[in-house]
């Protein structure tokens, strides 16, 4: 079967989480999306691994996995400490920066 | 399009199979993602997601990876995920109702164009190529060949990751942790607060809730000797999350009638 | 004291008097006119000395130079601060430091009742030394330093009392219209060094004769521009009048007898470029011709005795500027005139004075009359410049007035004619208006203020007044016996050859008597009555109210320059504002309005920043499959 | 010995001086900062005397590796033009400090903090001119701002921080093109000999005559706005009406002079194809600022501003005779950026002591000062004087070579520019008669005379006015052989007077 496919995939999967982490108010939900996305790029990278012949893609898949691990410890942290002081979890109540 | 309806319709080896299964189920299940309200169900569809990533990674040949991803991904992750939404609230149901104008229109449109000029070149990039496949990488096996190249090739990103793990960890620490608002009392203060204080009336110990049989007492005050609630017997966090509940609604007497209408 | 050193003392003795007594500030109070008085007659000293020595040279050997230091030198263009002491200069050293001194020495009563007469004296000599400096410097850019110093020293002593808005304006107007003809005079030095490659007065006479005439004529107009400007000559004219806001011995060594006359010294000091140059030459004639007679007329309606004289001397300034523009016939009795005009002008604009300061500062000659019994001394000494002015023999003006006018007649062609009748005119109105001064002032009735009580001055105002009525009375015959001064001066001219004559030397004495004596009997006629009018009449021929508002010579300048001017300054005062500056301005605002249009766009929501970035992706990815295609 | 290295170490030694002595010991500081601005004009004196003014190369020169992996070098070196402009400066600084003495209080921050600002600056004065480094010249050119940022937003008057941003923000944008230029010259001298931004070997770079022009207006807009030229001039006035004296006499003295002094160094040596084709339209824009600046002075009512336009007026002639292209332009254009710092400084010094002795500065608040206060009347006459170019003083000489200089070759340009001479007596003239002559108007009558800090302020400044108006041969002598030898360069011979046989 062809790789590419997967690439399809990929693609269709990384859009639809960047259109969630635009449209979904739930910080974690935004979160979760974000998460899809990365995982999107995790999928390109094995199979381009596949289509290459080589593992430096599946390597690149555990760095991203370490990282989106990081991320998530850390958003998920700010998550936490934004509801304490905000009793939401929503991205649109956090908004200082307006003017 | 031609093209790849003919390969579908060509291809029918098992992981195409496997492919044409999973994958629409992975589109929809990622699309319910986004359509579903409570964040709890996004949670289980993002799972089942990731889930079919893992298996997709086993089909090509990453087997490793694939373990990890239901390991870290479905395990841990998502475990924490939701956990914090416990924490927040798992009733919270989101209103899908859009409060910033004009921009989902906006989201949906770039979206739609992103996706659509990504799989187009997608298409122009890989349409003939054939895949090399990983049996002569794995020759030595999967693990053994990430392991071969995560401490050869990439030891210098992997110590930096490894450092950067390191830090999340910290960070989160540094980000959740919440300073006293106070200064701790010293049991000699605490003391003297209670025999020096405005009154002596609490000296021996604020009053226990009540207890009553029909309700977890902690929250409800307990009665005077007069048939008055005491508002200061109840827990000063419960008081101020609200949580406080009136004592009339246990009032003896009230109780007895009822008993004697049960009987 | 060798000769060379000697020259710098000239100027050196007054410049020390005006840097003492301007640095030394009230500390000189006391003595400071004393000293002033005796610097400027120290240096007529070494003028006489300078004029002993250089008679007794050979007249070849008379000439001499003196290089002090190199001033600019930049390429080819050298210029040495030197000096030059020739013929012509010893006439102008002795008449600035002879005249100068004199009313240094009238000033000391003048002055007397003034708090800054320390500073006045101290401009007095800043002068002298200018104005020296002018007549001395070996070279056109010497000769401007001299130039623009004596318009400074006209500014501040013009200005003087310049408390009083009118005469701080009319010291600035006299400024302005000054460098005007300081421009001129820069751009004739740009042109000579451009054409000649040097701005001595040596290097161009002997260049000249190497010159386009295209060059020369322009460097002759712009001259000529210069001469007009320092000698109120058409048609920079218009500062004279106003300049008498002066102190009055002022107006007599500054716009009488010395300073305006730069503008003759130039010409005739730069012969060889006009000799070379006959349109510039002709420019000259005509400049002249024509302020000759507005200065006369001018003088006929003024009421203000220092005005009326300041437009006689514009118009005697005019005969001068005529004659030089006559080529080498003409110069030595411009000279001639000037000196003897020198004389003449200055005892009277001191006469002037006096009865000014008999009459408590009134300078309304409609307010004075029968003044001759109680100024005797002023009434001769005024009286002796009147007749030399008029051209009465044997006064001085007569000699050299009668010159001018001969030399008119003989300039040859039609225009000889033309110039020669113009003259004449001048003559004849000239007669008139002095007359009307003398009658107004000395002769009829009383019609003074009330509390006034005219009186003599005191001998150190007459004095001076005295001696130069001696000079209005006997410089004409001296300079003119024997062609004394035309012999002196003819080795500094190239002539070329006798001219025709026309008329007669007598005829033309007798043609200008008679003309003097038509205008005499006019003004007897006219003003000879008890009932002058002290008010100038109001219904008057519209002639008379065009000569009373100057020729309308300030309305002209106003409606054409001043108005003009202001309106450019505030067109260009609202351009800067509006366009240069503006469009920085507009600059400015556009980053600003931009920068508050797309803070919009932080609404603070952290989703709409993500749909940016998911835009900007669309934008990155569009871009490349536009490439990729 | 190393002078160019000690001079502009000398005021930063000062400045650390300044900056370890207490905060309110306000006359220690003061005293520091003149010392050390006298000590630097003797070391500038000594150095001067040691300059050979046969040898045309650039003296004095110093070169230590800065980052040698970009080939830059802090290298430094002066030619006579530089040493004259250096000269100037540090005559200046100690005038400014003497002068302005009383000028920090009432700034935003402390007078400690003002005399730092004015030895660093001086450090970068000097510095700017020294420069034989393009990059280390950006560098000084752009740091100047910084300094006089605070000085005019920190101690000006009325609308100073945006005047200060004005100033900041415009000069940026010059400074910026020609960055872009530089950054070209760098990367084609590496394609032909190797990277270096040695100026000496960037005059050697082949380069296409597009290619030319286009850097040639990079390095050229920044001089003219740093000049500054009609039109970009703008900032000037407003810079100058909110600076505080003593900054405004380096502003225009000092800073501005960068402007015209780079036109020679940089624009002439590194471009001269390009200078000769944009010459026709520098000469207009030059012919422009006189009459311009000019006009622009006769309209003003503040008098720090009618300086400020009667200096673009100046420039203008500044920039005539470089461009024009002959010796006598040329030293004509380098005497007069020394004379006019000295005619600017008397102006607004004594313009400075008048504002600060009435609380205004508009001029029509003044009024009959002649009579209350005659010594500082004469100063402000005597200033106007020296700015109308008056003969016998030292911008007459200059202005005269300039346009002696220019007459030669531009005659049309030399006789529009004469007009500004007539202009000149107006915009002196108008405020000597409103402020000093006329009535003494209310609020003047109890003004107060020059204190005797302040004649020993202004009298070097008189003095060297009226001795080089005399006397300019001194410094021509030191700056005839490197200009004839700049417009020789440049292939230009001065036109040889059209004498012809008849």
């Amino acid at each position: 079967m062809d790789a590419s496919n997967y690439l399809y995939i990929s693609a269709l999967l990384f859009t639809i989480g960047a259109v969630g982490v635009v449209v979904r108010r739930n910080a974690i939900v935004v979160f979760m999306c974000i998460e899809l996305m990365l995982n999107a790029a995790n999928l390109s990278f094995v199979t381009f691994s596949r289509i290459n012949g080589n593992l430096d893609g599946q390597v690149m898949a555990f760095f991203t996995m370490v990282v989106a691990a990081c991320e998530v410890v850390v958003g998920l942290a700010i998550i936490v400490a934004i509801y304490r002081s905000r009793r939401s979890a929503s991205v649109d109540d956090a908004s200082l920066l307006k003017r | 399009m031609m093209q790849l309806a003919i390969e579908v319709g060509q291809t029918a080896t098992p992981e195409a199979v496997m492919f044409w299964i999973l994958g629409p189920l992975a589109v929809l299940a990622a699309l319910g993602m986004l359509l579903v309200k409570k964040a709890v169900h996004s949670a289980i569809l993002m799972a089942f997601v990731m889930v079919v990533l893992a298996v997709f990674y086993i089909a090509q040949d990453a087997v490793f990876l694939g373990i990890v991803q239901v390991v870290v991904y479905t395990g841990a992750v998502m475990m924490l995920f939701l956990f914090i939404l416990m924490l927040v609230g798992v009733d919270s149901s989101d209103s899908l109702t859009e409060t910033i104008r004009g921009l989902r229109p906006i989201a949906i449109t770039a979206a739609v164009g992103f996706g659509g000029l990504m799989v187009s070149l997608l298409g122009r990039a890989t349409l003939g190529r054939d895949a090399i496949g990983l049996s002569a990488a794995n020759a030595d096996g999967n693990v053994e060949g990430i392991g071969y190249l995560l401490f050869s090739r990439f030891v210098w990103p992997f110590e930096v990751i490894s450092a950067l793990l390191v830090t999340a960890a910290l960070g989160a620490m540094v980000l959740a942790h919440q300073p006293r608002s106070s200064k701790k009392t010293t049991q000699r203060q605490q003391s003297i607060n209670r025999f020096r204080g405005e009154s002596i009336a609490t000296a021996a110990g604020l009053p226990a809730p009540g207890v009553y049989a029909r309700h977890n007492a902690v929250d409800v005050p307990a009665l005077l000797p007069d048939g008055t609630p005491a508002p200061n017997s109840v827990n000063a966090s419960l008081k101020a999350r609200g949580d406080m509940l009136d004592s009339n609604t246990f009032d003896l007497k009230k109780i007895s009638t009822q008993v004697e209408e049960e009987k | 004291m060798t000769i060379s050193t000697s020259l710098v003392y000239l100027i050196g003795l007054p410049f020390a008097g005006a840097a003492i007594l301007l640095l030394g500030g009230r500390r000189t109070d006391k003595w400071g006119h004393l000293l002033a008085t005796a610097l400027s007659g120290s240096s007529f000293v070494v003028g006489v000395y300078h004029l002993i020595q250089m008679v007794n040279r050979p007249t070849e050997m008379r000439p001499i130079s003196q290089k002090l230091f190199e001033w600019i030198s930049v390429g080819s263009f050298n210029v040495d601060a030197g000096l030059l002491l020739d013929q012509l200069s010893i006439c102008f050293v002795l008449l600035i430091t002879g005249v100068g001194t004199l009313i240094h020495i009238y000033s000391i009563a003048y002055m007397s009742e003034d708090r800054d007469r320390r500073r006045f004296f101290a401009y007095l000599n800043l002068f002298i030394a200018a104005m020296l400096l002018l007549v001395l410097g070996d070279s056109y850019l010497s000769l401007y330093v001299g130039w623009e110093g004596v318009g400074l020293a006209s500014y501040l002593l013009i200005g003087f009392w310049n408390q009083k808005p009118a005469y701080a304006t009319a010291s600035k107007k006299a400024f302005v219209m000054n460098r005007v003809g300081d421009m001129g005079l820069s751009l004739a030095i740009m042109i000579a060094f451009a054409t000649m490659g040097t701005v001595s007065f040596a290097g161009v006479a002997e260049q000249a004769h190497h010159t386009s005439e295209a060059a020369l004529t322009a460097m002759g107009i712009m001259l000529l521009v210069a001469a007009a400007g320092k000698s109120a000559q058409f048609p920079l004219q218009a500062w004279l009048g106003d300049a008498m806001a002066g102190p009055t011995p002022v107006s007599a060594l500054i716009h009488a007898a010395t300073m305006v006359t730069a503008g003759v010294y130039l010409i005739t000091r730069s012969n060889f470029v006009f000799d070379a140059a006959p349109t510039a030459q002709l420019l000259v004639v005509i400049v002249g011709a024509i302020t000759l007679i507005f200065g006369a007329l001018i003088g006929t309606a003024k009421d203000d005795i220092k005005k009326a004289l300041a437009a006689s001397t514009m118009s005697q300034i005019g005969y001068m500027i005529l004659a030089t523009g006559l080529g080498p016939i003409g110069y030595a009795f411009a000279i001639m005139h000037l000196i003897t005009h020198g004389f003449f002008k200055a005892g009277m604009f001191l006469g002037a004075g006096s009865v000014m300061h008999g009459m408590n500062d009134e300078v309304n000659m409609r307010k004075y009359g029968a003044l001759r019994q109680f100024m005797p001394i002023t009434f001769i000494t005024f009286g002796i410049g009147y007749l030399a002015i008029l051209g009465v023999p044997p006064f001085a003006g007569f000699y050299s007035k009668d010159m001018i006018i001969e030399s008119a007649f003989n300039s040859g062609g039609m225009q000889a004619i033309f110039l020669g009748s113009l003259t004449l005119i001048g003559a004849a109105i000239t007669a008139f208006y002095m007359t009307r001064v003398m009658i107004l002032t000395f002769a009829g009735t009383k019609r003074w203020d009330e509390g006034v009580e005219p009186h003599e001055s005191p001998w150190l105002m007459w004095f001076p007044m005295a001696v130069l009525a001696v000079g209005s009375v006997t410089s004409g015959y001296l300079l003119y016996h024997n062609k004394a001064l035309y012999k002196w001066l003819s080795p500094l001219f190239e002539d070329h050859g006798e001219h025709e004559e026309l008329l007669k030397p007598i005829v033309v004495s007798a043609l200008a008597l008679t003309m003097v004596a038509i205008g005499v009997s006019i003004a007897v006629y006219k003003y000879m009555r008890e009932n002058i009018e002290t008010v100038a009449p109001v219904d008057v021929s519209w002639i008379t109210k065009f000569v009373r508002k100057d020729l309308m010579q300030d309305q002209f300048n106003e409606k054409f320059f001043m108005r003009p001017g202001q309106l450019l300054t505030k067109a260009l005062v609202t351009t800067e504002d509006v366009v240069v500056d503006g469009s920085v301005r507009g600059v400015a605002r556009m980053a600003i309005g931009s920068g508050s249009g797309l803070r919009g766009l932080q609404n603070g929501f952290v989703r709409s920043y993500a749909a940016l970035i998911l835009v900007g992706a669309l934008t990155l990815i569009a871009a490349i499959w536009v490439v990729v295609s | 010995m190393n002078w160019l290295t000690l001079l502009m170490f000398l005021p930063l030694v000062g400045a650390a001086v300044v900056s370890v002595l207490p905060k309110t010991n306000e006359k220690a500081a003061k005293q520091a900062a003149l010392i050390t601005t006298i000590a630097v004009l003797l070391v500038t004196i000594a150095m001067t005397l040691n300059f050979d003014r046969e040898n045309v190369g650039l003296q004095f020169v110093e070169k230590y590796a800065w980052i040698p992996s970009f080939g830059i070098n802090f290298a430094v070196g002066i030619d006579a033009i530089a040493l004259v402009l250096i000269l100037m400066s540090t005559i200046l600084a100690p005038i400014v400090v003497l002068a302005g003495w009383n000028e920090a209080h009432g700034g935003r921050w402390s007078v400690k903090t003002f005399y730092i600002l004015i030895l660093v600056l001086e450090t970068m004065m000097i510095g700017v001119f020294a420069a034989t480094d393009l990059f280390l010249f950006y560098v000084i050119f752009e740091a100047m701002l910084i300094p006089v940022y605070f000085l005019i937003g920190g101690y000006g008057t009325g609308e100073r921080a945006a005047a200060a941003v004005k100033f900041l923000i415009y000069s940026l944008v010059g400074g910026l093109l020609m960055l872009a230029s530089i950054i070209a010259l760098f990367v084609m001298s590496g394609d032909q000999f190797g990277h270096t931004f040695d100026i000496n070997q960037l005059s050697q770079l082949q380069m296409s005559s597009t290619t030319q022009n286009l850097l040639f207006l990079g390095f050229f807009i920044a001089f003219a706005i740093k000049a500054p030229v009609w039109p970009f001039h703008t900032w000037l006035p407003d810079a100058a009406g909110s600076a505080s004296p003593g900054t405004s006499v380096l502003l225009l003295g000092v800073l501005d002079k960068v402007g015209t002094f780079g036109m020679i160094r940089y624009c002439l040596t590194l471009f001269p194809e390009a200078s000769k084709t944009f010459t026709p339209l520098i000469l207009i824009l030059a012919v422009i600022s006189i009459l311009y600046g000019a006009f622009l002075a006769i309209g003003q009512k503040n008098i720090k501003r009618l300086i400020a336009y009667t200096s673009i007026s100046h420039f203008g002639f500044i920039t005539l005779g470089i461009f024009a292209m002959t010796s006598q332009g040329h030293s004509g254009a380098v005497l007069y950026m020394f004379n006019h710092a000295f005619s600017t400084a008397a102006l607004f010094l004594v313009a400075g002591w008048m504002i600060s002795r009435r609380g205004s500065s508009t001029i029509s608040d003044f009024g009959g000062l002649q009579r209350v206060t005659p010594v500082l009347a004469w100063s402000f006459f005597f200033a106007g004087l020296s700015s109308l170019a008056l003969p016998g003083l030292s911008s007459f000489v200059s202005e005269f070579l300039v346009l002696v200089g220019t007459f030669t070759r531009y005659p049309v340009h030399a006789i529009i520019a004469t007009f500004g001479i007539v202009l000149a007596a107006l915009y002196i003239l108008i405020p000597v008669q409103k402020a000093l002559h006329g009535p003494t108007t209310p609020g003047n009558e109890n003004l107060k005379d020059l204190n005797l800090r302040e004649k020993i302020a202004i009298a070097p400044v008189v003095a060297i006015i009226v001795v080089l108006g005399f006397y300019p041969s001194p410094l021509l002598k030191i700056i005839n052989p490197a200009t004839t030898n700049i417009v020789a360069q440049l292939g230009f011979t001065d036109p040889a007077p059209s004498i012809e046989d008849k």
